[in-house]
């Protein structure tokens, strides 16, 4: 209805190829951008930003990660939270030995690392597929956390094994710890999060994405024409965790500040993960977006719905946000097994056609 | 740009030489290809073309010379018209879905020795003709797909002979130019061959002059500029797109845009979004059609929408588009109207940025007529023919009507003979006739006044309405008119029916052959569960012919309202076994009726009509589509129609 | 469509939130808490809510809230889980019309959260007995309070206790003292204390953790068996204090030599074990039972009015009395905030100096009903943690209850002074805190 | 069939044997295929020659016997080595990449042919958006070639079998091969399509001298199409030569009967 | 020879350990083998019928509460298996079977939102207290044992061992004797052979989630006889997790055998490598041994073997 295409006529493979090649997809993403970047900050709180907007970006990010393994490559993770823990305690050491460095570099080391890391525990991969390579990825997921946790050194031999993050400023402005405004965090967030999605979004669309995705839909005729599985897989696995680990540092200096890696990075981190992307969309990057608004907002909402609005006993709206949470996982994967991002995409297909049904 | 300038320039190539100065960058052509849409500027249109010319000249191309092109509309067979007229020849462009011995006579008659194909498949149409036409030297083909193999003395890729030209042109770069200089208005500037109902297709030759002062003078009735956006999708061969889509565009300066290939234009008119259209009534009709057909499949709350919507858009839109003044809550409605449906819907048609509409040919069904409109798209209706370089008459802006064609443009003369028959006078008026002075003479008077051939008289709005051909009018037995293409137009307008046939010339009452629409209908039969194997079994199926007698019916109702016309009530019909079929020779290339080819093969159905027989056996020669003959035979039920006696009210 | 409105829906209710709750005129004290009533650790998070909600409503039912105004408590669902907790700080904390004058997170992994939060949003922290140990150094965390014992007191305490047992001091060394703990930061919190004491006292010592959530201990507890310590000391908490406990009966540890810190001894921890877990001992810093006047108070005011958040019967529960003593701290806070301020509508601020000039005597116990249930309490600007006092309790299987058997330890200040001064000052090395002077 | 057809050996494949757990594929089979030719692997089922494809295109290893492609001698390809080295192939049950579009479909043929770094691709600038387009404009040529470009961007999933089957070659040419392995490219069609498929193979033939080596059932279309056939039964090479010459064995036609193994 | 003893002890704890685990991860391999499905709610399937069952043999329960007693034990399981079948033919109805044909991560996921709904209703309908679970069977140490060898096993285990070896063989009976069972063994070869035996696919479905229900309701009480009836309990899904991998999704031998080196391998590992490293290895050491069978045998050790084809 509200895709008016006419005339938007591609006379170069740039353009028709484009990242929204739809005139009115361009203008909306820009739209979001733009109130996300230039309106958002003025009107963000704390309670926005910490309890809302920090948790969905850092969710959404590290999704995005998870999306490009299981959902571009096909290769089933519950590793996650290990490795956002690998980016989280990168940045801390590395802040602890660099205190100077930009943030941004800093960032960008930790996912490094992560991929390293990542890369290594991917190897497995190649002889492991399915639901074997996801229960084979907890393996990583347990000895990690159990190294961050055991061995003093990656939390400076401090009494308690937490790390807490320094006050760090990025070109003067304040965007750790208790100080940072709230939109300063957010805004460095959200920059940082919509350049890696962008970038996801340029890497899945070209000849790298599309290994990944001949893998993920027939790996034998993928090696037959030449792909090589070991690169495609490895290269899933490093950028995946690239992306994970950029998200567990963001997830430890700007979102919580202080975490304790049994807790913050266990296993359910990663399942956490899993379900962002089953839920928003598996192979899309929207869909992690999407899935990280339902799966982190959907029980604030029904909270302080609850709570708030109909007064439930705090105790009782828990177990009743936990049954709803259920409910309407199952739901919507009746409704749509493929995700939000597909019900986006069947409703958008239907715009673009409106009136007509088909 | 464009339109602004006086340009200057006697011919074509002449003119471009003009534009190149100032438009050398600006798009002129595009062409969906490889996935995305080609783009030729100016410049690199005029390149090619001259250095396609140059390479012409060299293969022995002379003044006056032909070049037969046969192709979809490509901006490269557009190019070679250009380099044609560039070295003073004439192109010719024929049709290109028709079969070898049309060509052949279309290359024989032209005396063309070079002919230009698309591909493979029109390079095979031209060697096939080669043996009969042994003047043909040279054919040139533009895709080189499958063409490897054929002899590269006789069979050479456009490019090569641009090669040579640009190789040419490298050593005396106004070899061209000059050749260009030397032409006049008076030269012919293309030979259009008219299909015609009867006999052999005539040359029509245009001069340079005719296509220029007709585009001119058009531009600026209709305000075209060079910002315009246009689909051509029509065959090259017929005026209109040389017209609308070469002289027009030329002139105005706006970018022609060739569609991908003739399954794509629906989606590649959605791409372009043309500003300035036009289309055939068929098109408009069958375009309806869809819409019906696919808003059928949808969902209760959207139909319900959409038929509250096109409700509205009936009371409101029209009138709007006329000009007249709505009440505001009517207003605003029609404006929810376009923001929920209109606006999408055209936009989905790809005719949403549409100024300009005009169709022309036929009559259109006022239905579908005003429908357009009613969406806000300003549909108007001309009347016109090869031999005017299309225009004689036009609807100007806010004076539409769906019955008649308009008032004659600024330039031209019309007057009605003793006879009914419309007769006119133009700057567009053509030379000749190619090689046949005789029918020349027999249409065109010595003083430029032009026969029609058709009946028609101003309304009283002073408005041009046509009846029919002025020697298909005929008269029933009880010596009221018969206008069979009146007729036959009216059924035409359900989506259900896509040709008619009527018959009542010299006949106590008026019958018809029916061919159904096999999407429409199939459509229905599917929802309807009428189980259907063919288009035959389809077209035999009573509940088939129980839907076309309510149509016929309704027909007749409306007939009854009209004195004049009442006892062309349909009395009895038929739905034939196969559709009529250009390539079995029933239908023009255009879609026209061929009366007399009708008659011939199925004069004893026509009997059958008159008789009272209740069914007729019939067997039909066909030609399959891989040219292939074979036979259909049928035993078709015939039904009569109730006939309305007096005014009535209810009609619908 | 439906979702869209769905979603619709959804964003307005979150637009809508902060704006919530408004309305009443008259000032009233927000106390909110960081409760878990869900998720693995709820059997122990819903006595303890309990008891702090149970005493607040009591407070305003019998005496119409603190010096006549009304206490309204909030309380928000954390699932003992950080990022839920990190959300509910961020809700409560400016609820008004008083805004979160303390905060009780009930969990040390949130408590580290909020610790500098807390700071920049001036409401004080009472992480009662648990949470970061060297924020009993009021000059680096001005917002934090610890009272009335830390672990590592708890721990100095503990082994002063199996020092009684085993007749001295020197009698300690040579002697295995084994900490099964919590493999988390709440469970490594006494391994450096321990340590230290260790090196002191020549005791041997080693550290068994268990992960989270500690089902299974079979490995440990068959390295106790083989290794035979002496002591076995337990920072445990949820379904791994009860399994640990049944193990330890399993292998026929003794169980008068077996003490938990005060979060692994609660009816919860020892019922499942039955017969077996008697004589089980845990720290303490309050006594067990509902006998005391003020239990009187909240079954007349408050369970006899149908307000009561949990089952009659259990009031008087360990972790019940534990919620309850700390919301009692945090009113007298309050009172004494009114008190120094002149004002009745205090802040956060203002409760924070509440907290430091706290001194809960034997006599203000008596007038609140609970003389002996707990020692007094004395709260300066340097010593957050006040006295550090910490007892051992037994239970009994028989009489399912558990009983104080030793006195009120000391800490060993000379152990964990240091510490606590190594550790804040890191922190405040860290951050950037000058640390005030006091 | 086409001009190009020297007497020059692209690949031979000399004294193959393969046995997976003690049931033998293929054995001792030798043959060679010549540059341009069009190469037909014909037998019953289960004789062995869609494993003799994998074994040429590295996907079997077989236990004995050498293959040489382009005057190189191996043991054993590998599967990338051989599409780097110019072979493609199309497979007996369709297998395109389900959750792609015809053109990415397609343009995955393209990999072997593009290299540029990830760090590139994540910007889609400069090197990246380059070398994409030059590939987009190579596989468009190809789509063109093909005819299919009305389901450009249709996911393949949707698609009718036999259109499927024509982007699946489509996504072999793509990789510009020298040898080009066809297995049953026109199992299932129509005659319509099988029509329209064997136009296909054989202007790739024709237009850019591709070797082509097919596996098909139809005789029809084997014969009419292909230069030289060889026959497989059991694993064994039973049979070799022109299309006549082949029509004509009497080992072939007991074969074809079942007559000869009892 | 002490030492010998204690390793002995280990290992042995480490093998009755392993057919805790087992229990757990028989339910998955049983729905697994028949649908496909990888059930993440089995844990939480478990705690569910636990928490039926204390609820009908306790005073403070529904039960009591409405009818004004009682059930004794040999009543209450066979009321609790009652309700795990209805419990499966309700996720039948009103999830499965409209997930039919959906990739398997799909059905996981939904299993996740069932698990989700369980523990919702298991914490509204019973409250989250620890609740003591027992039905009588002997705990602690086995004291002939410890007496005359200084050999320390625990009794809940033993027996734990003696039911799993029981409901091995009922369910072999199951599967090979009954026609149910040989119906539900052909629909884990092919769903339309299942067809063909003339057993309807969604009645398949509620058999197997029942018996993997029951089977959850026995791994129920050996886990919440040890550690009290609470949320925790639905954790021990973890445990199993290195099980299915070791022993192959579609195995019930594997299940067992699986379990049992699970159970010894990371004893000793954490007995004897733990020390060295600081402790609490056993969890990622579980899933690092099931992941080094897992480079040699891809499929599980019991696992079918794929086999690639193009």
């Amino acid at each position: 209805m509200f895709y008016r295409e006419s005339g938007q006529l591609k006379s170069s493979y740039i353009a028709d190829q484009a990242m929204f090649p739809i005139a009115q997809d361009r203008w909306f993403v820009i739209g979001v951008l733009a109130v996300a970047f230039l309106v958002a900050p003025f009107f963000i709180n704390e309670y926005w930003a910490n309890a809302i907007l920090l948790p969905f970006l850092v969710y959404a990010l590290a999704a995005l990660g998870l999306n490009i393994l299981t959902g571009y490559c096909g290769q089933v993770s519950l590793g996650t939270g290990a490795f956002m823990a690998v980016g989280a305690y990168a940045s801390f050491k590395l802040v602890g030995f660099f205190p100077e460095l930009n943030f941004l570099i800093v960032l960008a080391l930790s996912g490094v690392v992560t991929a390293a890391v990542g890369m290594i525990f991917g190897l497995p991969s190649l002889r492991i597929k399915g639901f074997y390579l996801a229960v084979a990825t907890l393996a990583a997921q347990f000895f990690l956390v159990w190294m961050f946790n055991k061995v003093g050194w990656f939390y400076d031999y401090n009494l308690t094994g937490m790390i807490t993050v320094r006050p760090i400023d990025f070109f003067g402005i304040r965007i750790t710890g208790p100080e940072a405004t709230p939109a300063a965090k957010y805004l460095f967030t959200l920059t940082v999060v919509a350049v890696l999605a962008l970038s996801a979004k340029n890497i899945v669309r070209g000849r790298i994405g599309r290994e990944w995705m001949a893998i993920r839909d027939m790996d034998i005729a993928a090696e037959l024409i030449g792909i090589r599985p070991l690169q495609a897989k490895l290269s899933a696995f490093a950028v995946s965790s690239f992306y994970v680990g950029v998200a567990g540092a963001l997830y430890f200096a700007v979102y919580l500040g202080s975490v304790e890696p049994v807790e913050a990075f266990d296993i359910n981190q990663s399942f956490y993960v899993l379900f962002i992307i089953i839920i928003g969309g598996l192979g899309s990057v929207l869909g992690a977006f999407l899935g990280a608004a339902f799966i982190v907002l959907v029980p604030i909402l029904l909270k302080n719905i609850m709570v708030g609005g109909m007064g439930f006993d705090s105790g009782m709206a828990g177990h009743v946000e936990i049954l709803l949470m259920g409910l309407l996982i199952i739901f919507f994967l009746i409704v749509e097994p493929h995700g939000l991002a597909r019900l986006w995409q069947i409703a958008k297909e239907k715009l673009r056609l409106w009136p007509f049904p088909h | 740009m464009g339109n602004s300038l006086e340009l200057q320039g006697d011919t074509f190539p002449q003119l471009l030489l003009q534009r190149l100065k100032h438009d050398a960058e600006r798009p002129a052509m595009r062409e969906k290809a490889y996935g995305i849409w080609q783009t030729w500027t100016l410049g690199e249109l005029c390149e090619e073309s001259f250095a396609l010319a140059a390479g012409l000249a060299d293969l022995g191309f002379a003044r006056n010379d032909t070049l037969v092109i046969i192709g979809d509309n490509r901006p490269r067979l557009y190019g070679s018209m250009i380099a044609a007229q560039a070295l003073g020849g004439v192109p010719v462009p024929a049709y290109q879905d028709s079969v070898a011995e049309e060509i052949q006579y279309v290359v024989d008659h032209a005396e063309a020795r070079f002919i230009i194909a698309e591909n493979q498949e029109q390079v095979d149409k031209a060697l096939e003709i080669k043996e009969q036409c042994p003047r043909v030297a040279f054919v040139i083909y533009c895709d080189p797909k499958g063409l490897r193999k054929y002899d590269p003395q006789v069979v050479m890729d456009i490019q090569t002979v641009m090669a040579r030209g640009r190789e040419l042109l490298k050593a005396d770069p106004d070899k061209v130019n000059a050749e260009i200089q030397k032409g006049k208005s008076s030269d012919t500037s293309i030979i259009l061959y008219t299909s015609g109902t009867t006999g052999r297709p005539k040359g029509v030759v245009l001069s340079h002059e005719n296509l220029l002062v007709t585009a001119r003078n058009t531009n600026a009735f209709d305000g075209i500029t060079a910002e315009e956006e246009v689909l051509a999708y029509l065959p090259m061969a017929w005026v209109g797109d040389n017209v609308f889509s070469f002289a027009m565009g030329f002139v105005a300066g706006f970018c022609v845009n060739c569609p991908e290939s003739t399954n794509t234009v629906a989606q590649d008119l959605r791409e372009i979004g043309p500003t300035f259209y036009f289309a055939p009534p068929r098109v408009f009709e069958s375009v309806l059609t869809s819409v019906m057909i696919r808003m059928k499949d949808a969902g209760r709350l959207k139909r319900s929408l959409f038929d509250h919507f096109m409700k509205v858009a009936k009371k409101t839109g029209v009138a709007l588009m006329d000009g007249q003044s709505v009440p505001a809550w009517d207003r605003f409605h029609y404006w929810l109207g376009e923001l929920l449906v209109y606006g999408p819907l055209k936009n989905t048609l790809g005719l949403s940025r549409v100024r300009v509409a005009y169709t022309a040919g036929e009559a259109i069904g006022p239905e579908i007529f005003e429908f357009y409109r009613s969406l806000g798209i300003n549909l108007k209706q001309l009347y016109g023919q090869t031999e005017a370089t299309v225009f004689i008459t036009m609807q100007p802006d806010g004076v539409v009507r769906s019955e008649s064609v308009g008032t004659p443009p600024p330039g031209v003369e019309v007057r009605i003979e003793e006879n009914g028959e419309v007769v006119y006078r133009s700057p567009g008026v053509f030379k000749e006739y190619f090689k046949n002075p005789e029918a020349t003479a027999e249409t065109k008077t010595s003083d430029n006044w032009v026969h029609t051939g058709d009946a028609g008289y101003f309304d009283d709005e002073g408005h041009l309405r046509i009846i029919d051909r002025a020697k298909d009018v005929g008269k029933l037995n009880d010596s009221s008119m018969f206008a069979p293409k009146f007729l036959e137009n009216k059924l035409k307008f359900f989506p259900e029916i896509k040709e008619v046939v009527t018959f009542g010339d010299q006949r106590d009452f008026v019958t018809a052959f029916i061919n159904i629409d096999l999407d429409a209908v199939g459509n229905w039969a599917e929802r309807n569960n009428v189980a259907y194997a063919s288009y035959q079994e389809l077209a035999a199926h009573p509940e088939v012919y129980a839907l076309v007698q309510g149509c016929i019916e309704q027909v007749n109702q409306s007939l009854a309202q009209d004195s004049h016309l009442s006892s062309s009530q349909i009395r009895r019909f038929l739905i034939l076994h196969k559709e009529l079929d250009p390539d079995d020779g029933e239908l023009t290339r255009t879609r026209k009726v061929r009366r007399r080819i009708i008659n011939e093969r199925y004069g004893d159905l026509i009997e059958a009509l008159f008789d009272g027989r209740t069914n007729c056996f019939v067997s039909t020669e066909v030609m399959f589509e891989d040219g292939r003959q074979g036979q259909i035979e049928a035993d078709l039920e015939i039904r009569d129609a109730a006939v309305s006696q007096e005014p009535s009210r209810a009609a619908a | 469509m439906n979702l869209r409105k769905l979603t619709g829906a959804a964003v307005a209710a979150v637009l809508a939130l902060p704006m919530f709750a408004s309305g009443a005129n008259a000032y009233e004290l927000v106390l909110p808490t960081l409760d878990y009533r869900t998720g693995p650790y709820a059997p122990n998070g819903i006595p303890v809510a309990n008891g702090y909600t149970d005493y607040l409503t009591m407070l305003n039912e019998r005496d119409g809230g603190i010096n006549g105004v009304k206490i309204k408590h909030v309380d928000c669902e954390t699932g003992y889980n950080t990022k839920k907790g990190v959300e509910c700080y961020e809700k409560v904390k400016n609820t008004p019309p008083s805004g979160a004058l303390a905060i009780q997170p009930l969990s040390t992994g949130i408590t580290y959260q909020l610790i500098p939060k807390a700071a920049v949003d001036e409401i004080p922290i009472f992480s009662m007995g648990y949470g970061r140990t060297s924020a009993a150094n009021g000059k680096v965390f001005p917002w934090v309070f610890n009272f009335p014992a830390t672990y590592w007191s708890q721990a100095t305490a503990l082994v002063q206790y199996i020092a009684d047992q085993e007749g001295g001091f020197d009698a300690l060394k040579g002697k295995k003292i084994y900490l099964v703990y919590h493999n988390s930061a709440y469970g490594k919190e006494p391994i450096r204390t321990l340590e230290a004491m260790a090196e002191k006292f020549g005791y041997e010592f080693r550290g068994l953790p268990v992960d989270h959530p500690g089902q299974e201990q079979k490995a440990t507890w068959l390295q106790i068996r083989k290794e035979k310590p002496d002591w076995v000391l337990m920072w445990g908490w949820g379904v791994m204090n009860q399994v640990a406990i049944k193990e330890a009966a399993s292998i026929r540890y003794p169980m008068d030599h077996f003490i938990g810190v005060w979060w692994s001894g609660s009816e919860n921890d020892v019922m499942p074990a039955g017969d077996a877990a008697d004589g089980y001992l845990s720290g303490a810093f309050h006594a067990p039972g509902g006998g005391f006047p003020v239990h009187d108070d909240i079954r007349k005011y408050v369970y006899d009015k149908g307000l009561g958040k949990g089952d009659r019967d259990r009031i008087g529960e360990v972790l019940y009395n534990r919620g309850m003593v700390g919301a009692m701290w945090t009113t007298e806070a309050i009172r004494k905030a009114m008190e120094i301020h002149g004002t009745k509508e205090v802040t956060g601020k203002h409760v924070r100096d509440g907290f430091e000039a706290l001194n809960v005597d034997e006599a203000r116990l008596e007038e609140l009903g609970l003389g002996g249930f707990t020692y007094p309490v004395k709260i300066t600007c340097a010593n957050h943690e006040g006295p550090g006092k910490v007892a051992v309790q037994q239970w009994d299987a028989k009489a399912k209850q558990w009983n104080i058997v030793s006195k009120f330890y000391e800490p060993l200040r000379d152990v964990t002074g240091p510490l606590i001064e190594a550790d804040s000052a890191a922190y405040a090395a860290e951050n950037n805190v000058t640390p005030r002077d006091c | 069939m086409t001009d190009e057809q020297t007497n020059e050996t692209l690949l031979e494949v000399d004294a193959i044997s393969l046995s997976f757990g003690g049931v033998h594929a293929l054995v001792d089979v030798s043959f060679d295929i010549r540059k341009g030719e069009v190469r037909s692997i014909i037998g019953p089922n289960g004789a062995g020659k869609s494993s003799m494809l994998n074994v040429i295109n590295g996907f079997y290893h077989p236990q004995e016997g050498t293959i040489t492609y382009q005057g190189q001698a191996r043991k054993q390809m590998r599967p990338h080595d051989a599409a780097a080295g110019g072979i493609a192939r199309t497979f007996q049950n369709i297998a395109l990449f389900k959750g792609m579009s015809t053109l990415d479909n397609i343009m995955t043929g393209r990999n072997t042919h593009m290299s540029k770094s990830l760090f590139w691709q994540a910007l889609r600038i400069g090197p990246a958006q380059r070398e994409e387009i030059e590939n987009r404009e190579f596989v468009e040529h190809v789509i063109d070639f093909l005819e299919i470009q009305s389901i450009r961007k249709t996911p393949v999933g949707r698609l009718p079998y036999g259109l499927q089957k024509r982007v699946e070659l489509g996504r072999a040419l793509a990789a510009e091969p020298t040898l080009l392995l066809l297995d049953e490219p026109m199992a299932g069609m129509n005659l319509e399509e099988k029509e329209d498929m064997s136009r296909f193979i054989l202007e790739t033939n024709d237009e850019f001298g591709t070797t082509i080596a097919l596996i098909e059932h139809d005789m029809g279309v084997v014969m009419d199409i292909s230069d030289r056939v060889v026959v497989l039964d059991y694993g064994r090479k039973i049979a070799e030569g022109t299309p006549e010459e082949v029509r004509a064995n009497q080992d072939v036609i007991d074969a074809y009967l079942g007559v000869s193994h009892d | 020879m002490a030492f010998d003893i204690f390793l002995l002890e280990v290992i042995i704890s480490g093998l009755m350990t392993g057919v805790m685990y087992a229990l757990v991860a028989l339910g998955f391999v049983l729905i697994f083998k028949a649908s496909g499905i990888f059930n993440f709610a089995q844990g939480v399937m478990a705690l569910f019928a636990a928490l039926a069952l204390y609820d009908f043999l306790a005073e403070d329960g529904w039960f009591f509460a409405v009818f004004g007693f009682t059930l004794p034990v040999w009543l209450a399981i066979p009321a609790t298996g009652l309700i795990m079948v209805v419990l499966a033919w309700v996720i039948e109805r009103t999830v499965l079977r409209f997930m039919v044909k959906q990739n398997e991560i799909i059905l996981f996921m939904a299993t996740i939102g069932l698990a989700f709904v369980l523990e919702g209703l298991g914490d509204i309908l019973f409250g989250s207290d620890v609740k003591p679970l027992d039905i009588g069977i002997p705990q602690g140490a086995s004291d002939w044992l410890l007496d005359n060898f200084n050999l320390y096993i625990e009794q809940l285990e033993i027996f734990a061992a003696g039911t799993a070896a029981v409901l091995v063989v009922v369910l072999a009976i199951f599967f090979q004797r009954t026609r149910i069972g040989r119906a539900l063994r052909a629909v884990a070869d092919d769903h339309q052979a299942a067809l063909s035996v003339g057993v309807s696919l969604d009645k398949i479905w509620v058999i197997v989630w029942s018996v993997s229900g029951i089977v959850a309701l026995v791994a129920g009480i050996m886990w919440g006889s040890k550690s009290g009836v609470q949320f925790s309990l639905s954790l021990i899904a973890l445990k199993a997790l290195p099980v299915l991998i070791l022993g192959g999704f579609t195995s019930v031998p594997g299940a067992i055998v699986g379990g049992l080196i699970i159970g010894v391998g990371e004893k000793l590992a954490e007995v004897y490598i733990g020390p060295m490293v600081g402790g609490a290895i056993e969890n990622w050491f579980a899933y690092m041994l099931a992941l080094a069978f897992l480079l040699f045998r891809p499929q599980g050790l019991f696992g079918e073997r794929i086999i690639e084809r193009v």
